[in-house]
């Protein structure tokens, strides 16, 4: 699988600005004051041990947790939080982090498909009450998305009927639908079947090769790591302790702790 | 949605008058359901004494239909208050405490208390007194002026909601004796077929804390109702007022000319005012 | 006019302590009792529908169904003058106080009935949500029947159902004042004689409305927290 | 207005012959306490229990407020309230059939707002938070995601107060109002045998609470076959007991 | 570890007999009309595919299944039905029944303990209630078994509070408390983490050394399966496809069936 060219990192604004991110839960830090760019169109991959707050991340991203400190932007706009003119850390109105989390899409371990829809439903539902298209717009493009994820055929199936695999594929198509500039995968595949993690990841590589969405990543299927993402990021305890090209993290990682959870993982 | 209740001049902001009531065809009364005074014929309409008077009065204001509705005696005046219906006819006294809160007509009837007990009066009462001597289970109606008598002289008591289960108690033994007006005893002794059973003691007038409880009963309106008093009142009077008047209106429900309110007890403000004559 | 809101403390200082008294004398002893009656009655319900041969046990449920369908007022009612007064229970007391106090046991008994209907469908969520495993290891260990329920089933259900058993034993403490159907001077009871006798229901069921509450608030609560406790 | 005066102990059939319309003006009072008081309980229980989960504080309060004042004092107790203290004090005149549908609505309401808010909780925290990934204003993700979810887990908990309110109409007979227990009652201390008639209006209310709660069964079956679950009955008995406490 | 020799399979009246065994859930017939025996002491492993029906055989033996047809023996007893007078078959009375079972014992794949009791008293409930054991006898022999598991130190210890290789010790030594001739074992290492297995095992390899109790057990742990038992039975739909010693059995299958089951597993 061809992987192209890793987007520039740096150049022009990054998609996704993590400044002095700390996140709590209670008294447990997860996060301290993280910080990190994602570069438009970049793929990265988080690794790290169990609890070192690779989904906190992602969840922080996606607007489900509160911020305990710092700021995060998209295309330069804050997420969540703002400076205001004094400098002061101030909350955003609702309404505006409603309009830039709608650049953000995200998909679960747990699929988590609506039961009470069919596949195609899952799929328009909200091209159709977010975005506010028509419904054979929105259908069409559904239709499109569910070829593209080899589901072309089950678009009036109830989604309990399918297999977890297949479930996991209309979430990815689900996400898509509304189009976002960023895709968020938490072990995507975690829960399945072995036999139909294959599927999954495929259209993920699809997606990959197909589009320029940019990506964030948590996943435990190295190879699959190392064939699409740009970058990897090895977490430990809520630090950054090693970045690098896939290719050279899994073939010579320089940290001690970076090593030994390779071995453990590989 | 049909409603059971409901005072039929309205009961927005200004309250009924004579003109509200007409303007609805009818008034509603509370009762209690107790023969002679009012309560529900077999025909299903409303019939008795107070009844009867009330119809006599009505219809000289213009009003043709009186509606009754049945409650528990302790909830007559609440349910007046809170505009359940017009007027409370069920020839309640006239008390001071009543007064306080509600507005008594001109008297319509008076009356004297009895004792109903198990036939051949097993335990020999006859007045009040006895009944504290004797140490009995004493019905009484809840919130009847028999009630009070008994609280006044320390007798604990049961209480029923009405006089049919009143009658019961004594029947089936849950009571030695039940207290009411006389007039009310004997028609209930008839009309529940119960002479077999029970028997009414001979009507008395109570004393109770060396005084005697001469006493009348009226219709009893809300206080606010002022102008529908007075309209009543007028043509009460007038009926109250004639012997002959009175006995063809209320004759038939068993009423005599010594029920009829004379001297004293046709001064409403001076019942109210709770000064009663000594006992001989 | 219409009378405006009254409020009258001297009606509700006489009120206050007799309703204080009709609580602590009759509400609160009929709820305790009838409480205790119905949980035991409730498992012996639950314990039951699983151990009588199916056409009794299909009986069984039935007619607990009929109970807990119907009415409570009409089931004082019929009780109190269909079985007990035709029996002279009721007839040839000293007082009323010990007329007071049968009729007390007619209502603990009435609504120790019909709450036991609603336990046993708690008892037996309880029963059902406890592992397979539970009953074949005691088959395993060839416990007898008798013993699997007393050592096994019956505490590990109670501690399940306990919370329920609680909120159940709150709502029958504030269906007390349908003891009103057979004129048992409970607290409502009591408001409602008050109110008659001065002809304002304002203060004594203010009153009477307030106790309710703080006796059934603090308690439902307690329920949340045992729930969260008693969880395995 | 019931005609309770000449009834002499007699047969079931004649009791009925002799009372029918009296019982049937009864059962008409029953019924529409039955089903007005329980519509006004379902909107007030979708209303609180939205409320409930609502974000803001505020309404979470006041929601918190009315469902435990109205689940804290006897129904009992509300309904003489509404009766006879209400009218004198805000002079809005006597509706007693009124009074008793709204004091079973707000009571029942306020117990089926616990149970619309325990069904909206037990919708899986996954539908919420995808909800949340697909940017969904609030309207939408309550009316087209949780809602129907919820909808099947908390029928049948309505189911079982439903029945419970159906019940409940009975002490509508306290306030004065001829429902079937009052018809009933005056039947007997008419005279009429007490076993036909308590017994007539005993199976009365049972098939009107098997109505009930089968018209509630059937939308249940059918929510829980749109979403393919089938909700657990120890869960329904427990929440049913939480909400009525 | 020394295997003792196999015990003469077939002399004397074996220990169970399985006589045209039927059993079939609804319309699912899972054993039909299966015929084996078992010699007293013979320790016997049953290995098959999933549902080949070999927790059905255990659980009809200890009368947790009722049997659709056929009979079982215990030492020439009836189990729970018999061949009266006339040849017809009837079922047994429900105290017979239970006389015999008290000979057999069984531990679950999910251990099974009373949450409610203690650990010594889940090891003392079925003595002193069901053997009639005076608490004090009771309560010294489990003491003795918890020693055995090497759990001897966590007699008054809430079973909750256990790691599952702990609670699966101690529901052995729960049921060798009833002094069972026969012990029944259904998988029950594979609800344990890897590390906890062992434990397990070791107890049980310890009881198979030092006792004569006859076993019927069902596990994927082949090499445990080869140490301890004289005979294993390869089921396939019901039926024994193939019966040998293990060493020979798991070292040259003869049947198709075996070689596929016995690579898949090993
Ligand atoms: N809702 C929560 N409440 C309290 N603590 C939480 C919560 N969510 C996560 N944590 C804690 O935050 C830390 C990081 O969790 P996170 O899920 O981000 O780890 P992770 O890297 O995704 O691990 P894994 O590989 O197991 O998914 C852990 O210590 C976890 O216990
Ligand atoms: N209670 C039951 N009701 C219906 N069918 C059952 C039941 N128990 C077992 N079965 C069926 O009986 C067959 C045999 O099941 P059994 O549990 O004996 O298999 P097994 O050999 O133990 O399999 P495994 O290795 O998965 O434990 C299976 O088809 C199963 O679906
Ligand atoms: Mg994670
Ligand atoms: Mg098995």
């Amino acid at each position: 699988m061809a992987k192209r060219a890793a987007v520039q990192n740096g150049a022009g604004t990054p998609r996704i600005v993590f400044e002095d991110v700390s996140k709590q839960f209670g008294k447990n830090i997860v996060l301290n004051e993280l910080n990190f760019n994602v570069a438009k169109g970049e793929r990265v991959t988080l690794i790290g041990p169990s609890g070192s707050g690779k989904t906190t991340i992602l969840r922080l991203l996606m607007t489900l947790e509160e911020l305990s400190g710092g700021y995060i932007y998209v295309d330069g706009d804050p997420l969540t939080h703002k400076k205001n003119d004094t400098g002061k850390r101030v909350a955003m109105k609702t309404k505006e982090v409603s309009a830039i989390r709608k650049r953000i899409g995200m998909v679960f371990q747990q699929f988590n498909l609506f039961p009470n829809m069919s596949v195609i439903e899952n799929v328009t539902e909200a091209p159709i009450h977010v975005l506010g298209q028509s419904k054979d717009e929105a259908r069409e493009k559904a239709n499109r998305l569910l070829d593209q994820v080899g589901l072309g055929d089950k678009a009036e199936e109830h989604p309990t009927r399918l297999s977890g695999g297949q479930q996991q594929r209309v979430a990815i198509a689900r996400a898509l639908a509304m189009e976002p500039e960023i895709l968020l995968l938490d072990e995507v595949t975690s829960a399945l079947d072995p036999e139909l993690v294959g599927d999954v990841l495929g259209v993920l590589r699809d997606i990959a090769d197909t589009t320029d969405i940019t990506m964030l990543l948590v996943t435990h299927e190295m190879q699959f790591a190392r064939d699409v993402s740009h970058r990897v990021m090895m977490f430990d305890a809520g630090h950054i302790i090693e970045e690098a090209e896939p290719d050279a993290m899994f073939s010579d990682p320089q940290h001690e702790r970076t090593k030994k959870f390779l071995q453990a993982i590989l | 949605l049909s409603g059971c209740g409901g005072s039929s001049g309205g009961s927005g902001g200004s309250g009924t008058t004579v003109s509200s009531l007409k303007k609805a065809g009818k008034v509603v009364v509370g009762i209690n359901g107790e023969n002679p005074y009012s309560f529900i014929g077999k025909d299903g309409k409303p019939d008795g004494a107070t009844i009867a008077l009330d119809k006599a009065v009505y219809k000289k204001l213009g009003i043709n239909t009186v509606e009754a509705k049945k409650v528990e005696w302790d909830a007559l005046i609440p349910g007046l208050n809170s505009g359940q219906y017009d007027e409370v006819s069920a020839g309640m006294s006239i008390l001071p405490d009543r007064c306080k809160k509600a507005a008594f007509s001109y008297p319509e009837i008076t009356y004297e208390t009895a004792l109903l007990v198990p036939k051949g009066n097993p335990k020999n009462l006859h007045t009040m007194q006895d009944l504290k001597t004797k140490k009995v289970n004493l019905v009484t109606e809840n919130g009847a002026i028999e009630q009070g008598y008994a609280k006044t002289m320390g007798i604990q008591t049961q209480t029923v909601g009405s006089p049919e289960e009143g009658l019961q108690a004594v029947e089936n033994g849950q009571a030695d004796v039940f207290a009411l007006t006389a007039i009310s005893l004997r028609t209930l002794v008839k009309t529940q077929k119960a002479e077999g059973k029970v028997e009414v003691t001979k009507a008395f007038t109570a004393s109770v804390g060396g005084k005697l409880q001469i006493g009348a009963g009226a219709a009893v309106f809300r206080k606010s109702d002022k102008s529908l008093l007075a309209a009543y009142n007028k043509e009460l009077k007038k009926i109250i007022d004639d012997p002959k008047q009175f006995n063809a209106v209320v004759g038939k429900y068993g009423f005599t000319e010594a029920e009829r309110p004379q001297g004293k007890t046709t001064d409403t403000a001076y019942l109210c005012s709770g000064k009663l004559p000594d006992a001989k | 006019m219409h009378a405006s809101v009254t409020w009258d403390w001297s009606i509700a200082h006489q009120a206050f302590p007799d309703l204080l008294k009709a609580f602590l004398q009759v509400t609160l002893v009929v709820t305790v009792a009838a409480s205790i009656l119905s949980a035991i009655l409730g498992l012996v319900w639950a314990i039951a529908l699983r151990e009588l041969p199916v056409v009794l046990s299909r009986l069984l449920g039935w007619l607990l169904g009929v109970i807990r369908m119907t009415p409570l007022p009409l089931q004082l009612l019929i009780v109190t003058y269909g079985i007990v007064t035709p029996r002279g229970w009721l007839a040839h007391l000293n007082g009323p106080d010990q007329l007071r106090h049968r009729l007390m046991i007619v209502g603990i008994v009435v609504f120790a009935v019909h709450y036991s209907t609603y336990m046993a469908e708690s008892y037996r969520a309880g029963i059902e949500s406890l592992p397979k495993g539970q009953w074949e290891a005691a088959t395993a260990l060839s416990l007898p029947t008798k013993r699997t329920w007393r050592a096994v089933i019956v505490p590990q259900a109670l501690r399940a159902t306990l919370p329920s058993l609680g909120n159940w034993a709150i709502a029958m403490f504030k269906d007390t004042p349908y003891l009103l159907a057979i004129s048992l001077a409970e607290m409502v009871s009591e408001a409602r004689r008050i109110g008659g006798e001065n002809f304002s229901y304002t203060e004594a069921f203010t009153i009477a409305g307030l106790i309710f509450l703080v006796a059934s608030y603090p308690t439902a609560i307690l329920m949340r927290r045992l729930e969260k406790k008693l969880a395995y | 207005m019931p005609d309770l005066s000449s009834i002499a102990p007699s047969g079931v059939v004649s009791t009925l012959q002799d009372n029918w319309h009296n019982l049937l003006d009864g059962l008409r009072v029953t019924l529409e306490l039955s089903v007005f008081g329980g519509a006004l309980a379902f909107v007030v229980a979708v209303l609180l229990g939205l409320a409930s989960i609502s974000r803001f504080a505020v309404l979470r309060g006041i929601s918190r407020v009315i469902v435990e004042f109205f689940r804290g004092t006897s129904l009992v107790v509300q309904l003489f309230f509404l009766a006879y203290v209400t009218p004198v004090a805000f002079g809005w005149g006597s509706h007693l059939l009124l009074f008793g549908i709204v004091a079973l609505g707000l009571n029942y309401g306020a117990y089926g707002s616990e149970v619309v808010r325990g069904s909206l909780n037990a919708v899986p925290p996954g539908q919420w938070e995808t909800t949340t990934a697909l940017s969904m204003p609030w309207i939408t993700k309550i009316r087209r995601i949780i809602w129907p979810q919820a909808w099947a887990l908390m029928l049948p908990g309505l189911n079982n107060l439903m029945v419970m309110l159906v019940k409940g109409t009975a002490i509508a007979y306290f306030i004065g109002l001829y429902d079937l227990t009052y018809v009933s009652d005056e039947l007997r201390k008419g005279g009429a045998d007490m076993w036909t008639v308590y017994g007539i209006a005993f199976v009365i209310y049972y098939f009107a609470a098997l109505a009930f709660s089968a018209v509630l069964r059937r939308l249940e079956v059918r929510a829980q076959r749109r979403l393919g679950i089938r909700p657990s009955k120890s869960r329904t008995t427990r929440a049913t007991a939480e909400a009525v406490a």
